[in-house]
């Protein structure tokens, strides 16, 4: 099938100071990925076209974009599923540093303001293993699986505009230490949380939870903080 | 303890919100459906106003929605003003706003509808 | 150098072109609604006490408030009322009590169900209302056998 | 613009191996952590099985019956020293990654849960039993992550896409690298003691393959572009079920839970090749299988790719004809949800890629490029070794799937890359450390970046009008055919000859990018050549070596040959020309003997 492919453009080092798009018809396959069409185009068309990538199966985390206007992992979307009119865009509220390339640093920094490591140095005499109940360890299974792609904190109205909201990403890394029976820091997390740019700063757009690819319950988990500060 | 204040209004929200469901819908209800503008002129006003049970109900309505709704105009205004000093700014004023506006309610519901001062 | 728009721009992209799924429109148009009733309540508050400052506007306020336009004001001050109060109570009770309904097919059908509730509260009063306002601002009676108000 | 940096002990790579090592080396030295991607998007994130170590959890075990099961995995070419390190270190190194809060699953009295693994026995019966700890199915996940968090609480230094190109040495002695920072195309020369090499594999040199966008072999290239060898790049192993032209991998569990595969006359084809096991012959032999038939026309219209069939009423009537049974003794029966509920992931990836619900409909699958168990050269102390006699090459270290213990031999046993990973990830870091501190600065060159640009700016100057894919597809397409799962002299020295021709033609290639910032452009292109070289190298060791072993299957040689080739190869690329040496297999406790299952 023919695809209508648009794709945001923004290289103010080859005069592209002001966002684009370019257009391409590209033939392809419905069960082709978004990220074949664009690694299509950046082999044979324009090999200045810049994206991130590595797994291609959606564990990575590298290739959150906006695809149609909603925040997807480029390599777990496929034709099919969009239509054949497709446009590509970076995520929103990072600043872009060229076509769906963003600076990531500002969200890996809110990240490590949450304390996303176990605090417990107290081991079992023997050596061994910390006993964990498995109830224990489903109470902070969703959590664990997240993949820093982003998609749910560029995803949330609250965080485009208020860059000092630590957002649905670093929550989520949060949630999974503040309820791991082993941890013994929750309180300094949750402290943290309940600050300015903390927790309460959700409005409960649910965006993320929509865009999370790994399906993880972002809101849920951001509502089971706010409830652990407010007891 | 600023980030417990957070917290708490968090809450307050949600309870001053469901408290505001019926103090809210039956005040519109009443006044813009059932009664109409055509009806209310300051006599009825002031019919109102004589009563305790109203005057009451009326400072209810007062001070949970327009704390809930002030505290809500908060947190927009914080999406957009970031730096620590200008939210601090923005919250006083919200404040100040909140108590002088909130004051002239209390003292017209106190004072009562006076229509007698109408003098043509 | 990095294309960094203003949050302000950020932001009304996003409001305005993030394909975002019920959540997302649940949550602007709370927001719109909250803000309305809030500017109006501000007015309301301070044109109502004219009755014990300054009784003479009081009267000047409510001829406006009887005009077509604001009656129409009116009818959209209602709604806002009753979706933001029915919005506000699915995200007050899912929050306060049942955190695990935040799911994304639950979430989706409540903001569905809050959009219809809010709708089959207001037609009503709704209907009523143009009802009273062609009665009494253009003379027109949609239902003469009810006689005049 | 080149900016200079100095660091004790500098780490190339930020997966399992990588990140271990950081920790360990930042504990005593001056460290610094360099990486081409997000430290989280690492490839070691994909894996999903879990990390073998016989911690006797659920029955008993020993970590001597780990280190039998893999020299055996290995087809004895295996190190048995390494192995017993490996396997001895397993149980203590996952009590550690327990302790730094990775969230194993748990069994009911809070211990760390085990599951049965390919290939992992209890040596007295015979039977599977329970090694490999996990995390639900993400244990590469969990143990990225635990790392990377564990990084940032002991404020490790990192270096974020920052793209690794060259390696320094000066009198034979590693004193650096250099690296080009994405974001602004600017050099980077990082001074230090010790370096140590962590960059993950090279499976883009084959066209279906369950590697990343990132598995391109810098590190091995990089190695041997500075007159270092590679060991045993011959063994490359290819996982049987991979989705059909993607590569992404469908676990062996599938099988394992009854389903069977599939040929273009619905007939269950592995029925001939291994007549007992069927569809649970070891990876190697179901790889081939499947390979010939594709290649006798029986693939699925005559294309390149067999079914995986899993429905409940296949699977159901397998187990009846294969007399499989129930623990009551009845023919077992299993429903779509029992199925669903065991293998969540693959039913995901099936629907998500395949568009194909697995419980209704068949799935498209072929072998796909795995894992190398070949790489650089290192003894078990992670040294990296310049020849056959074993020679150190001081400063330099290289851990996880880009060095060669060896460990796997010719073949990996699942669930002990992971452990590869932890174990000398960490011997790497302490031994880096422990030579940094002995250790001065050793001046750089004059121009250290003198060999970088050279490359950058043939390729930036290149009018040849080559493009990239063309390049790339060729060359994937050729390692696919004649130096994949099933090998002939032909096919091996005419690919030999192909990746010559290709590596020529590469010289013309011509980039469009000539900007500085986030040039993947330029750095895609320099990657082709890193695959180029290694796909060479693969080639031409494969071909020298006429025995079936492992995951290197002949067709001309069918039966190991230990008398003869019961040995590693080493192999110096010099031009076009590669050099084999090779030397000889430690052995201490297990003899060779025939690998029956
Ligand atoms: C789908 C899949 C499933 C698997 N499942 C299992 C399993 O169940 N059990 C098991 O034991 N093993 C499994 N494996 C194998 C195992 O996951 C890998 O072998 C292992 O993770 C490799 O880890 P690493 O630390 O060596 O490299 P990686 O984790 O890949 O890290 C490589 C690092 O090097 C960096 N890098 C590379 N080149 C450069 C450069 N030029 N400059 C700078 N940085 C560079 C990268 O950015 C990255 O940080 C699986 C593999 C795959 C593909
Ligand atoms: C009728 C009953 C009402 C209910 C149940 C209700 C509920 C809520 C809730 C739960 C919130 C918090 C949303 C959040 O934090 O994510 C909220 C926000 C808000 N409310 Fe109400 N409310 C009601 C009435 C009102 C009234 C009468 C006003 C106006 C004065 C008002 C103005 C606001 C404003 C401005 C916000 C902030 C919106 C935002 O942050 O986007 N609300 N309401
Ligand atoms: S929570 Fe989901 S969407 Fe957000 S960063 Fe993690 S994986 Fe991505
Ligand atoms: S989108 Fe944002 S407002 Fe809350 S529910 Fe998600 S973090
Ligand atoms: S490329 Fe890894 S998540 Fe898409």
């Amino acid at each position: 099938m023919l695809v209508y492919l648009k794709i945001f453009r923004y290289n103010p080092e080859a005069g592209r100071s002001t966002p684009s798009f370019d257009t391409y018809n590209i033939e392809a396959q419905p069960t082709d990925r978004v990220l074949d069409l664009l690694e299509h185009v950046k082999g044979h068309v324009d090999g200045t076209l810049s994206f991130r990538r590595s797994c291609a199966h959606g564990v990575c985390g590298s290739d959150a974009m906006r695809i149609n206007g909603r925040n997807m992992l480029a390599c777990k979307v496929l034709v099919k599923d969009v239509g054949n009119e497709i446009t590509v865009e970076p995520i929103l509220g990072l600043p872009v540093l060229k076509d769906m390339i963003v600076d990531m640093e500002p969200f890996f920094d809110s990240y490590k303001a949450v304390m996303p490591y176990l605090v417990n140095d107290e081991v079992p005499a023997d050596g061994k293993e910390r006993l964990q109940s498995p109830e224990q360890r489903e109470r902070f299974d969703d959590t664990t699986k997240c993949i820093m792609c982003a998609a749910c904190t560029t995803s949330c109205p609250v965080y485009w505009a208020d860059d000092q909201y630590v957002g649905p990403a670093a929550i989520v890394n949060a949630h999974r230490f503040i309820f791991d029976s082993r941890d013994q820091a929750g309180g300094e997390r949750l402290k943290i949380l309940s600050d300015h740019g903390g927790v309460f700063r959700c409005r409960t757009a649910f965006n993320c939870t929509e865009a999370c690819p790994r399906e993880i319950h972002v809101t849920q988990a951001i509502a089971e903080v706010k409830q652990a500060i407010t007891g | 303890m600023k980030p417990r204040f957070e917290a708490i209004a968090w809450r307050a929200m949600r309870y001053s919100g469901i408290l505001l469901i019926p103090l809210a819908w039956f005040h519109v209800y009443l006044q813009d459906v059932i009664v109409g503008v055509h009806a209310i002129d300051i006599n009825y006003v002031a019919v109102r106003l004589a009563n305790t049970g109203w005057v009451v109900y009326n400072f209810l309505l007062l001070a949970f929605a327009f704390a809930h709704g002030m505290y809500g105009l908060r947190q927009v205004s914080f999406d957009f003003v970031r730096s620590e000093r200008g939210r601090r700014n923005v919250s006083i004023l919200l404040l100040v706003l909140w108590l002088v506006i909130s004051l002239i309610g209390a003292i017209a519901l106190i004072g009562g509808a006076r229509p007698e001062l109408i003098t043509h | 150098m990095a294309s960094s728009a203003s949050p302000l721009k950020t932001t009304a992209t996003g409001y305005a072109t993030y394909q975002g799924r019920e959540g997302h429109y649940a949550f602007l148009l709370h927001r719109l609604t909250g803000l309305g009733v809030l500017l109006f309540l501000i007015i309301h508050i301070l044109d109502t006490s004219t009755v014990y400052f300054y009784p003479e506007l009081y009267e000047h306020a409510i001829a406006l408030y009887r005009s077509t336009p604001f009656m129409l004001g009116e009818i959209g001050l209602v709604f806002a009322v009753i979706y933001h109060g029915v919005n506000g109570l699915r995200i007050a009770v899912t929050d306060l009590w049942m955190p695990k309904r935040w799911a994304i097919q639950t979430q989706r059908n409540a903001v569905r169900i809050t959009l219809a509730i809010s709708v089959l509260l207001w037609a009503p009063a709704a209907l009523w209302m143009t009802y009273n306002m062609l009665l009494h601002n253009h003379g027109i009676n949609l239902l003469p056998f009810i006689g005049t108000h | 613009m080149v900016q200079h940096h100095q660091h004790e002990v500098v780490i190339v790579g930020a997966g399992g191996a990588g990140l271990m090592a950081a920790l360990y080396a930042s504990r005593s030295a001056d460290t610094a952590v360099l990486s081409k991607l997000y430290p989280t998007r690492s490839h070691t994130g994909a894996a999903q099985g879990g990390i073998g170590a016989a911690l006797g959890n659920l029955e008993e075990d020993h970590a001597d019956w780990h280190t039998f099961d893999t020299v055996k995995g290995s087809d004895y070419l295996g190190d048995q020293d390494a192995i017993e390190y490996m396997c001895t270190q397993a149980v203590p190194v996952v009590y550690e990654l327990e302790h730094m809060g990775l969230p194993f699953s748990r069994n009911p009295d809070g211990t760390i849960a085990q599951r049965r693994f390919g290939g992992h026995t209890n040596n007295e019966t015979k039977k599977p039993v329970m090694r490999s700890c996990y995390a639900a199915d993400r244990t590469g996940h969990m143990i990225l992550q635990t790392l990377y968090q564990q990084c940032i609480k002991n404020k490790v230094n990192f270096y974020d896409e920052f793209h690794v190109l060259d390696l320094l040495m000066r009198d034979g002695v590693v004193n650096g690298v250099v690296a080009v920072e994405l974001a602004t195309g600017d050099l980077h020369v990082f001074h230090a003691k010790s370096v140590v090499f962590a960059t993950g594999g090279h499976g883009r040199v084959w066209e279906v393959t369950s590697n990343a966008y990132a598995y391109t072999g810098d590190g091995v290239a990089i190695a041997m572009r500075r007159g270092l060898p590679a060991q045993d790049l011959e063994f490359f192993q290819f996982h049987p079920t991979g989705i059909f032209k993607m590569g992404i991998l469908i676990t062996e569990g599938v099988r394992g839970e009854g389903g069977i595969l599939v040929n273009d006359q619905g007939e269950r084809f592995m029925e001939r090749y291994a007549p007992t096991v069927k569809d649970l012959a070891s990876r190697d032999v179901v790889s081939r299988s499947i390979f010939l038939e594709v290649k006798e026309g029986r693939g699925i219209n005559g294309g390149r790719y067999v079914h995986l069939d899993m429905r409940p009423e296949t699977v159901n009537k397998y187990a009846e004809l294969d007399g499989r049974t129930g623990p009551d003794g009845k023919p077992l029966i299993v429903t779509g949800e029992q199925l669903l509920s065991k293998v969540p992931d693959i039913v995901d990836f099936a629907r998500t890629y395949l568009g194909v619900d697995p419980i209704k409909e068949l799935m498209p699958i072929q072998p796909t490029a795995h894992y190398a168990m070949g790489g650089i050269p290192t003894n078990f102390h992670t040294q990296v070794l310049a020849d056959a006699k074993g020679a150190v090459v001081p400063g330099f270290f290289a851990a996880g799937e880009v060095a060669c213990v060896s460990v796997h031999g010719a073949n990996r046993l699942g669930t002990n890359s992971l452990l590869d990973l932890v174990v000398f990830g960490k011997e790497a870091g302490i031994k880096a450390a422990e030579y940094a501190k002995g250790a001065d600065y050793k001046p750089l060159d004059e121009d250290p970046t003198a060999f970088t640009r050279e490359q950058l700016d043939r390729l930036l100057a290149g009018k040849g009008g080559e493009k990239i894919v063309t390049i790339a597809e060729e060359m994937k397409m050729k390692m696919m055919d004649d130096v994949g799962v099933f090998r002939t002299a032909e096919g091996m020295h005419s690919a030999a000859e192909k990746m010559r021709e290709l590596r020529s033609r590469y010289l013309n290639v011509s980039v469009d990018d000539h900007g500085r910032r986030f040039n993947t452009d330029l750095l895609n292109a320099w990657e082709l050549g890193c695959l180029l070289d290694v796909a060479l190298v693969t080639a031409v060791s494969a071909e020298a070596r006429p025995e079936s072993r492992g995951a290197h299957a002949r067709e001309d040689f069918p039966q190991r040959d230990d008398a003869n080739w019961l040995k590693h190869s080493l192999a110096w690329l010099d031009g076009d020309q590669v050099k084999l040496d090779y030397k000889p297999v430690t052995i201490t406790k297990h003899q060779p003997m025939e690998r029956v299952y």
